[in-house]
């Protein structure tokens, strides 16, 4: 049986898709990548969206993205239920995409911060966090200007009832987000979406002091063998 | 009188043979009227209007370095033997070798002046501008740092300048995907109205596959690609253009130039998948000066001779005139030389990146570089007397009137302090030796997953680990069969194993040192960068310096430069490390009042296993904290006598670089054996604040002796030291070690506690330093 | 040849720490008398033929789904005065 | 209680990278037609008293050395229609 096949997709301007892909593989998947300006999954069994900056953040971060023909496919498949995971610019990507409710906007002190940040796992059902326990605090990097989540409060008090908050911030919140938001998933649980950096928190030498990062990966893997 | 195509015909050079006595505004354009006469001399009649916007530019201070190069030329001519050193001088940055067949450029340049003008856009566009150097070597750039200088900590202007200057390196950097290692933040008051922004690009590559600015082969295609071109710092070309006609549209020229970091990074990508698909013969990033100097150097370093038709360069505002399209600085733009079978591979490489690029001229074996507008012959030069015979100045010297004073006026006569406990918190609460992270942490420092050590560390390391192949590819969307980026479908994105291999960089200058001497100043900014890759357990390899000074037509700062041009051509020598690149920027001076000699160095060097390095600081509880290296009563431009008395007088610490030479040679060795649990370099504000920033490394503390006079101990700033924390079991192999190479090495006691404790002196906890230490910069900028 | 405008402002419900940051930063320079500032984006779209209603429809289009993100942001459109 | 506007855009001479890199998104987007696009900053500022004369003058005040960086953008103070 061949390795689980994880989808790294590049837009232009995306950053983390090198760092994401060695984090696929140091967890023993197969990363397969994915171009913006293709209608075409290759079928694999999951996908990461990375972070940087595409399209330069320009107009709102994830605003042009979320028009390459590849969200066409990967829309309608996220819906289906296809492990999709957005990090930072993925995850602004997958707010515009409305595949995640909310937005992400200027951190509340204007300036881009690059730190490591305490996370607290609060759900740890769904596709990428089912190897972590429930409550469990992670270090991971943050690095982004515009982290700061924000929704209505109707969507803010429907995240927090369904149980649909899946990381906040501990220690500090450094971007300003409401409810020290880090993360959020999907009513289903396949779409997670964070700004910290599990891929820069997966080897002792390089990144943030931790590899924590690496059980967003090992979940996943878990996940797939068990479908 | 914009009839007809609505268009002036250009001056041509048929023009400029039928009248040649017109007056040409070269003075306008800071042209000496002996340099105008050698152009007239050379072409053999007056130069037409675009000629004389090349020579011009190529012939400037900037691009010619036509004060500087008489001494820059010790560089080379004291330079070392050295194995590791694959390119020199002259090229856009230089390259090293670093093992397994891997190779690093790097180079540091100034964006002085435009970053005073427009912070945010004067940095931002200065790290797009080093950074093309290091991608024009046929490289892929890894990693920035910037070392910057502003004005009083608390100076008005400083609160404008500072925050646009960290948002500008910030946001461009960071968009590239750059992870920014290292650099420094130094407040003075001299740097107020001239502040520093020295940018450093570190780039990597396969030995084989260095890329080199020429333009050989006849027939060969001129592509230029990226930005289109626009109105961006031509001031000076606006009189030219509106100089021999009256014209109406030249009222609007910025003199600043706004990057487009987001179209740098598609070049960066772009010109990689160019090199992985071999369709480059030579290549030449346009920074300043423009296209007159891309295609100038070009054609001077290949067979010769070049056509271009300036009318296929893709214009943003089509109003512009061909003198300003040919000093034009707008941004994000490179000219490479492509054989015209690879055209069609080269665009299609070019369209899946969305890089605009043009086909603008050819390469020809006329020895001439003949340029047309509207079908009419504009230039028509020899390339090599634009590039390469620039005008050469021997600037009178002397040494300032002052000097002697000011080396007189020795910090002996200070009052020494009696509460050493207050005198520390002081200077580490002070703007120069106060935490950085309202700075740092700005930047990315963890993007491309190779970052070992970073901010706060006293130099930047890098695992080598890169993609050698360009793993981005297209199953589909490229029409042209002959695109050479089709890949099968499915196919998992290629890479290297990471190595264990690594490479430390660091830059380091101090103005106040270089003031009181500019050739020990030189010598200890090398030195202090060198010993900074040395502590974390890198072999230093080589050098790469930006010299800022003040105008080199005032006969003292023209001393200064050639002091420390000498001082650090010298050092050079004798550490066994060669420059191989580097920029000068003069002229940093207000009125009369030049800044500091300021001569920032960058060294890199070279690890073998990354596992290896020595982390920054004290790590652990119980190890044993040594100091290597002899203190010496060194307050000459110290941190102290500047913090404290708002004193510079009197000599700058000694530099003893055989000293600096033993102490790297066992710091190297130690980490190879694995002797060393932590180490950090003793700089600015000596011992006391090495230990001080060593405790608050890790949160632990230590409980040291002094032996001497206190003050001493503790505050002097003598070179050639560093600390250490020696795990016990391995002290002996260590201490012998040192034994060996004449290195003194003083066991001063043990890590350990929640406090930096100096017996009988003072006791300070870790948290106490903490606060001071972070809680300076935001005070003062948000 | 014809120049549409689309400004776009965030929700007034959504927190706006840049305006905040210019209104906490007005007395310090001396400015009084203003009580709040939002900031927001103003957008110049040169569309090529004349402004008529297909094309202002075209534009509200373009700003509903592109220009703002109407999770958090209002928009307007007009023809220039 | 009144409102004046404040915009602000790049100086027509000045690259605006953000504007390029939309109108060059728009075709793929499916929208045609249009040529250029130019992003700036819409300030909304609020102020106590009446807009007259005085208070816009103030508020011009502001927009030259705050709100605007005059060196690389122009700006047009008004009141709210
Ligand atoms: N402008 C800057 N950009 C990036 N890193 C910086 C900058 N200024 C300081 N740093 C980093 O902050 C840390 C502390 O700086 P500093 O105290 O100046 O170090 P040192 O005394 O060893 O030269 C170092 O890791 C340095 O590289
Ligand atoms: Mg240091």
């Amino acid at each position: 049986m061949s390795a689980a096949r994880v989808g790294v997709v590049t837009f232009p301007g995306t950053l983390d898709d090198q760092d994401a892909a060695r984090a696929v593989r140091l967890a023993g998947a197969q990363a397969v990548p994915l171009w913006h300006a293709d209608h075409d999954l290759k079928g694999v069994d999951a996908v990461f969206l990375p972070g940087g900056f595409s399209y330069g953040d320009y107009l709102r971060c994830g605003a042009i993205s979320r028009f390459a023909p590849l969200m066409d496919e990967l829309v309608p498949a996220a819906k289906a239920g296809l492990p999709v995971i957005g990090t930072c610019n993925g995850f602004q990507i997958l707010c515009e995409a409305h595949l995640l409710p909310g937005a992400l906007t200027r951190n509340a002190s204007l300036h881009y911060v690059c730190r490591d940040q305490l996370v607290r796992v609060e759900q740890t059902a769904t596709a990428w966090t089912n190897s972590f326990a429930s409550g469990q605090e992670i270090l991971l990097p943050v690095k982004h200007g515009e982290g700061r989540y924000v929704a209505s409060d109707e969507t803010l008090a429907a995240l927090e009832a369904g149980g649909h908050v899946v990381f906040r911030y501990v220690g500090g919140n450094p971007n300003g987000s409401l409810n020290d938001i880090a993360g959020i998933r999907n009513e289903a649980g396949n779409v997670v979406g964070l700004m910290p950096h599990p891929e820069h928190a997966v080897e002792e030498l390089v990144g943030a002091p931790s590899t924590d990062g690496l059980g967003f990966f090992t979940s996943i893997l878990k996940n797939l063998v068990n479908t | 009188m914009s009839e007809g195509a609505g268009r002036h015909m250009a001056d041509s050079v048929k023009r400029a043979a039928e009248t040649p006595d017109e007056p040409m505004p070269f003075a306008e354009l800071g042209m000496k009227s002996d340099e105008y006469d050698r152009v007239k001399a050379i072409l053999g009649r007056r130069p037409t209007g675009s000629e004389l916007a090349i020579y011009s530019v190529m012939w400037s201070e900037h691009c010619s370095y036509k004060s500087s190069k008489v001494h820059l030329r010790q560089f080379a001519t004291k330079a070392p033997a050295s194995e590791a050193l694959l390119v020199g001088m002259g090229e856009n940055a230089g390259v090293v070798d670093i093992g397994d067949g891997w190779a690093a450029t790097f180079k540091i340049e100034s964006h002085n002046h435009p970053s005073y003008v427009e912070p945010h856009q004067g940095a931002a566009t200065g790290v797009g501008g080093i950074v093309r150097d290091i991608m024009s070597m046929g490289a892929r750039p890894i990693a920035v740092m910037d070392a910057l200088r502003f004005g009083a900590a608390d100076a008005v202007d400083t609160r404008r300048v500072l925050p646009g200057v960290v948002e500008g390196i910030s946001s461009y950097g960071n968009c590239l995907g750059l992870p920014n290692i290292g650099g420094e933040v130094v407040f003075d008051p001299c740097y107020l109205g001239n502040p520093l922004v020295n940018a450093l690009c570190v780039g990597l590559l396969r030995k084989d596959q260095i890329k080199l600015a020429t333009a050989p082969g006849p027939g060969n295609k001129v592509v230029l690609f990226g930005a289109s071109t626009g109105p961006d710092g031509i001031g000076g070309a606006s009189v030219l253009a509106s100089a021999t006609f009256e014209d109406e549209s030249q009222a609007k020229r910025p003199a600043v130039q706004v990057g487009d970091p987001f179209m740098e990074k598609l070049l960066i990508e772009c010109c990689l998948e160019l090199y992985a698909a071999d369709v480059v013969v030579g290549i030449q990033d346009l920074g300043a000066a423009g296209v007159s100097c891309a295609t100038t150097e070009l054609a001077a370093k290949g067979t010769g001779g070049m056509t271009v038709d300036l009318n296929l360069v893709p214009l943003r505002d089509p109003s512009l005139r061909p003198e300003e399209i040919l000093m034009s600085e707008s941004q994000e733009r490179m000219m490479a030389v492509v054989r015209p079978d690879d055209i069609p591979a080269f665009m299609a490489i070019c369209r899946r990146w969305d890089v605009p690029a043009a086909v603008i001229g050819e390469v020809t074996d006329t020895g001439r570089l003949v340029m047309t507008w509207d079908g009419e012959v504009i230039v028509d030069i020899p390339p090599g007397t634009a590039a390469d015979d620039g005008p050469v100045y021997e600037r009178p010297f002397h040494e300032p009137a002052g000097q002697a004073a000011l080396n007189a006026d020795t910090p002996d006569r200070l009052e020494r302090p009696g509460d050493l406990r207050e005198t520390l918190l002081k200077l580490l609460g002070s703007p120069n030796l106060a935490s950085k992270e309202w700075v740092t942490n700005q930047y990315d420092r963890y993007v491309r997953s190779n970052t070992v050590l970073a901010q706060p560390a006293d130099a930047g390391m890098l695992r080598i680990s890169e993609v050698i192949e360009p793993e981005r590819r297209s199953s589909a969307g490229e029409s042209e069969p002959a695109t050479p980026t089709d890949a099968e479908a499915g196919a998992t994105i290629e890479h290297a194993e990471p190595t264990t291999r690594g490479i430390a960089l660091a830059t380091d200058g101090n103005g106040r040192y270089a003031k009181l001497d500019p050739y020990a100043g030189a010598q200890l900014a090398l030195a202090e960068a060198y010993r900074n890759v040395a502590v974390t357990g890198a072999n230093p390899l080589a050098v790469t310096n930006c010299l800022n000074f003040g105008s080199p037509e005032d006969p003292e700062v023209m001393w200064q430069f050639a002091e420390a041009t000498r001082g650090l051509a010298d050092a050079c020598r004798t550490l066994g490390v060669p420059v191989t690149g580097g920029n000068v920027s003069f002229y940093n001076q207000t009125g009369s009042t030049a800044i500091h000699p300021t001569p920032v160095v960058g060294v890199l060097g070279v690890i073998d296993d990354v596992a290896a390095r020595v982390p920054t600081g004290f790590v652990a509880e119980g190890l044993r904290v040594v100091l290597l290296g002899d203190t010496r009563d060194e307050f000459g431009g110290s941190e102290w006598a500047h913090v404290a008395h708002r004193h510079l007088g009197g000599l700058p610490p000694q530099a003893d670089l055989e000293a600096e030479k033993a102490l790297a040679t066992v710091l190297v060795e130690a980490a190879r054996r694995g002797l060393l649990a932590g180490s950090h370099d003793l700089s600015d504000g000596g011992l006391a604040v090495a230990l001080a920033e060593s405790c608050l490394a890790r949160g632990v503390g230590a409980t040291v002796e002094l032996t001497g006079d206190a003050f001493t101990d503790l505050f002097s700033e003598s070179a050639s030291r560093a600390l250490v924390a020696v795990r016990p079991e391995a002290y002996a192999e260590f201490a012998s070690l040192c034994g060996r190479h004449d290195v003194p090495c003083y066991g001063l006691g043990t890590t350990g506690g929640n406090a930096l404790v100096v017996k009988d002196v003072f006791e300070v906890p870790v948290e106490e330093l903490r606060e001071t230490h972070t809680a300076a910069l935001p005070a003062l900028f948000g | 040849m014809a120049r549409v405008i689309v400004d776009v402002m965030l929700k007034p419900e959504i927190l706006d720490p840049q305006g905040q940051a210019i209104a906490r930063a007005l007395p310090r320079l001396g400015f009084s008398g203003v009580s709040a500032v939002r900031q927001g984006k103003r957008f110049e779209v040169e569309i090529e033929g004349p402004a008529d209603e297909a094309a202002l429809a075209e534009v509200r289009k373009m700003a509903e789904t592109l220009l703002a993100n109407t999770v958090i942001e209002d928009y307007d459109v007009r023809v220039e005065a």
